[in-house]
């Protein structure tokens, strides 16, 4: 790739990764500290797939989730405040409170919801996409799913569709080697899911994703190449997940080696990319800090609104059910 | 076609599904049907010939066999403002997408904390009695009622065939017309134009003083019937065709109870666990006081549905067994 | 282990869950484990720990991320020869291999006339209270209720799960086994060494009176603080746990309430259409008479599962709701 | 291919295949006599792919069949007497007259049923395949499923799992160019259904479905292949139905043109495998008249059986729903 980027867009990658990062180690202590119910599913070590794609969409292109589907949102531009207020239960969520971190969604950002089903995104993707062209939109949808998640029929049976009707989708496969605490070789008899595309009829391309800037060149292309009406792509991001299945440390089982998770962090794609535009002159090591501590700042804030908020009122319990 | 006429003008059930989904497409541009045949053959039994060429291939799309993606499809376009008609050839292949249904499309708006609205309308074929076997004749719809965020009507006429399609699609919520393949043939009267039959009403069939039948789709028929063999036997029967199950107009039956005190319910579906349960346990709960006997029901026996129609005529419901078991009910 | 004890030994329900799966292991040698992270990991609530230790890779197999295919091994492996235990992660996934169990799975053996047996046993995990939202929170046996061909199996103690797992491994048709998440650390009397908890046998937990009170799953034990408070109230209350599901003891709940005159049904699935409103039926049915009030029932709201434990806590059913609905029923 | 085909397999082929057609025929017209209730899916021009799998197996091992069942049981030894009755909806029928033509099996001869269900097969028969290994026998398990099932999320993750678990399991994709009424091309964006196979870790095979010998080595060597403990293949067959997709004469959709219909009766695999006999001097046509002589006399026989058998009694109605 021999396209210059402008610099506007790799500081807009970056600071969408640190968001991500920031928020979800914040998110992992509050769980561990029983701030916040429920299951966390962290995005911690993938956030050059969720901060490449969405670099390239407006709120009018739809996106689909997965369970681990705060980084996708903040990515597409989520608010902390309602974020966290999502996550904590309270009334000024995102979903009121009625959706926690396995549904969290936002209709004007474009994000179709996380979803706690595995396989759940890219049906509704597709049905995203088809809709954007029935409305004769020039709109794109992204799916993201897991590794795990391409051995679901839901998975097969959407691909097929899209790449039938040619529609405007790309599927983003986060393939961070493993479905909760199955390796991949344990699940799936094939090393690239990106080999599943030629039996849909669609490109299948696989991309380094811990490089931000690696995916926000192949996300682009499958992109553009949805716009332009040519249909889906398989694009394989292969990546790693920090913490655990689920929470930071989780049920601490030894599925996966302490090398192998300290190999990874080597790979970090903060840093990476923070170095990348150090020595391009882009963002100085001072300039990155003063992202962090910004995003650190709106964190904080984003906690505080969480924690004043008030909790929904038992009224609202049969609200929303019916429009 | 647009003239004024004289008589009311009949259709079968099959047209009056034709020409409800006609209304809808004509009157929503951004509705469109999609499902496994329904453009090119309009559907295996026939209920959309002829929208292919009147509304173009834009709005009416043949899919792969491929259940959970076509109800994805019906779940992703409804969010981002389209109003799918998803045809589901036969209700027994729910199964293939039961998780799209019950966890995306009943719930999306809920767990959104209601910052989506999800206007699918789902048309399903139900019902035994074509010696299609297990797999091809069931009625599932006690499923569906259980779920939070569906509505689920059942025609079991042409008139209400067409009418309800148009309410359901209509209506911001996802609704699920279950019809039947055995009525497909029979005829009734249907209007021109768009009409609505309200969801959530009920119709009296036929007024009764003495006992009250529920019955739904094709049941109603039976029930009709089995009303004239009671009336023989001094019975003065009440027949409900409840027309919507979710939401059920529990009103209009509990008042016919009050009135007649005894009640049935019918229906085509297995008996136990079927929404007679739910009805007999509403009517009880809301008319103890006057009933003068316990709520009877008659459903399909505890088994798959069997292929020979040496058998099959003894599993499905009919007015015979209807009448048989008001007899038991009542004593007489 | 096996040293003889004093004291009855006491077990946490996940861990009674484990002694239930090992014995089934170590009676039948065509018997085997599969389901998602179910070896290595043990499960995701660690009740199958151990296992692949002691009985190796060949006895318990991780599967892909694929309940369609999973519930199919069972259904293939089991019409061959095996006995699956099929491990259901949550039973809200129901609806992703729904197909395989109502089309193929319950219905197999009656299309091919007898000529097959499916003992299929599969866990599976159910229930709302952990702040899972609502696609990992629900109760769905009404939809396995409705199934000719499945039997249901519930258990509300440590005891009955070891018991009730044993008793569905020997059975010759699918059981489904249904478990309760909120349950796991509950500690109850758990015997060593295989027995069986029979399937289609309630248990009366507490006697009484002057009124029943019917409950599934974890609902049982709200049930049992409930009747402690009327009991204060001076009803003397029975409470029974059906444990199974289908086949139903409707002998001994209709006993009971023949002698009671009062009765209720609680169980933790949403109230419209599930299993509460069959047995609400069956009861009017064949106790008509003997009612000094309608049946009443107790289960969760119309609508999905709430997040936010502050709507959760109103969503799941209790002890003081189990009270206040008793008294509004009988008047108190 | 040069190895040869000892003469009484390819007797046994070419028996295979007329016992298919015949049975057939009449079925065909006993339906449009309306002496067969429900609906019928009849095999005729896709026999090659039934005999030239089945003609390897035993009755050890099992197969999975279709909505399209009949040729799959009559090739793995079905008796017609037995199948008429069962069609006929009579208690001498295979299920008792329960099953009818979409659920007609034999347990004993290894077929595990027709299936009303679309893609419902595959997994069942990769549940076979596991229950082979698992009890150690060599035994495998042959899944028939046509190119309309390949889009269901159940072959997708049935395959999935055969390829992971090197099962002994063949994926037999009888690609007539229809799913009911829609062309492959409007089904799926691909031609072989064979380009699925890689993204399962398994071979895939394409292979002319007409041509009885070839579907006979093709499926040798899959299914040896699975015997020897190598795993599964995905073997398509390219076939044709010459009636329509329920019935003979079905609804009369012109879904296809009469000269497609015309062409692909040109490639008959019945007439074909016979002249190749006849060439070879294995089989003359006098001796392949007398097989179909003798097997019309099959026929006839078991309609007769079929018609003077009794009705299931109604207190069958409750059998058999629980062991
Ligand atoms: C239909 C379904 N099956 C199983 C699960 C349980 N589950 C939740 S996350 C997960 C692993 C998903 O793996 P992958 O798709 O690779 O995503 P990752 O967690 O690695 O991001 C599983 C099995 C589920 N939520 N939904
Ligand atoms: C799950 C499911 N969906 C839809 C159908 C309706 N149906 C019956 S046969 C058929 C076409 C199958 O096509 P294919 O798999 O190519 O087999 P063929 O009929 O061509 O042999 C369809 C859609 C069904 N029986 N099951
Ligand atoms: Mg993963
Ligand atoms: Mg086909």
């Amino acid at each position: 790739m021999t396209r210059a980027i402008a610099d506007d867009i790799l500081l807009d990658l970056h600071r969408r990764m640190v968001r991500i990062r920031l928020f979800e180690e914040t998110a992992g202590r509050l769980m561990e500290d029983g701030k916040i119910p429920g299951a966390l599913h962290l995005y911690v070590g993938q956030e050059a797939v969720a901060a490449g794609v969405m670099v390239h969409l407006s709120n009018d292109d739809w996106i689909t989730s997965t369970h681990r589907g705060h980084g996708h949102l903040i990515a597409k531009g989520g608010a902390f405040d309602r974020m966290f207020a999502e996550l904590y239960g309270k009334a000024t969520g995102y979903c009121k409170g009625k959706g926690g971190s396995m549904h969290i969604c936002n209709m004007e950002l474009g994000m179709l919801g996380a979803n706690g089903i595995v396989g759940g995104g890219p049906p509704i993707a597709v049905g995203a996409a088809f809709s954007n062209r029935f409305r004769k939109t020039d709109r794109v949808a992204c799916t993201f799913f897991g590794d795990g998640a391409s051995n679901e029929g839901a998975f097969h049976e959407a691909a097929n569709m899209a790449g039938l009707y040619k529609l405007p989708v790309v599927f983003v496969c986060e393939n961070n080697g493993y479905g909760e605490f199955t390796a991949q070789s344990n699940h799936q008899a094939i090393v690239d899911v990106a080999d599943r595309a030629a039996g849909y009829g669609m490109p299948g391309v696989v991309v380094d994703g811990m490089d931000a800037i690696a995916v926000y060149e192949a996300a682009g292309e499958a992109i553009e190449r949805a716009r332009r009406g040519e249909g889906p792509t398989l694009l394989e991001c292969k990546t790693y997940r920090f913490f655990d299945h689920v929470g930071v440390r989780g049920m601490g089982l030894a599925y996966r080696s302490d090398d192998e998770v300290a190999y990874w962090r080597t790979r970090d794609p903060i840093p990476r990319l923070e170095q990348q535009l150090a020595e391009q002159d882009i963002l100085s090591t001072e300039a990155a800090m003063a992202v962090h501590a910004e995003v650190t700042r709106e964190v904080e804030a984003g906690v505080r609104f969480a924690e004043e908020s008030p909790l929904p009122d038992p009224s609202a319990l049969l609200e929303d059910v019916y429009a | 076609m647009a003239e004024a006429q004289q008589q009311p003008r009949k259709l079968p059930y099959v047209a009056a599904i034709t020409d409800g989904v006609r209304e809808v497409l004509k009157e929503q541009d951004n509705a469109f049907v999609i499902g496994e045949d329904v453009a090119g053959a309009g559907s295996v039994y026939g209920y959309y010939k002829g929208l292919l060429e009147e509304f173009g291939p834009d709005r009416i799309y043949d899919t792969p066999i491929s259940e959970e993606g076509i109800m994805g499809v019906g779940v992703g376009a409804a969010a981002t403002g389209c109003r799918p008609i998803v045809d589901l050839m036969f209700m027994d292949f729910i199964g293939e997408c039961m998780d799209e249904i019950a966890n995306q499309l009943a719930k999306m708006r809920y767990m959104f904390g209601g910052h989506a609205r999800l206007p699918v309308t789902v048309l399903t074929m139900a019902g035994a009695g074509a010696s299609l076997a297990a797999q091809h004749s069931q009625s599932l719809e006690a499923w569906l009622c259980h779920l939070p965020g569906l509505k689920v009507v059942m025609p079991s006429t042409p008139y209400d065939a067409k009418g309800l399609i148009i309410a359901a699609a209509r209506d911001d919520n996802p609704v699920f017309v279950v019809l039947n393949k055995v009525s497909l043939a029979m005829t009734g009267e249907v209007p021109e134009g768009a009409y609505e039959v309200p969801i959530g009403q009920a119709a009296v069939l036929r007024e009764g003083r003495d006992y009250t039948i529920v019955a739904t789709g094709r049941m109603v028929h039976e029930a009709l019937k089995a009303a004239e063999q009671l009336a023989e036997l001094g019975l003065d029967t009440e027949v409900i065709d409840p027309r919507t199950l979710q939401p059920f107009d529990t009103a209009t039956v509990v008042d016919s109870v009050r009135r007649t005190h005894r009640v049935m319910i019918v229906h085509e579906a297995v008996r136990h666990g079927g929404i007679g349960a739910e009805i007999a346990a509403t009517i009880q709960e809301e008319a103890f006081d006057y009933l003068d006997a316990p709520v009877a029901r008659v459903g399909a026996p505890f088994s798959p549905v069997p292929f020979s129609p040496a058998l099959e005529a003894h599993y499905v419901p009919d007015a015979e067994r209807i009448v048989a078991e008001a007899k038991r009910q009542l004593g007489l």
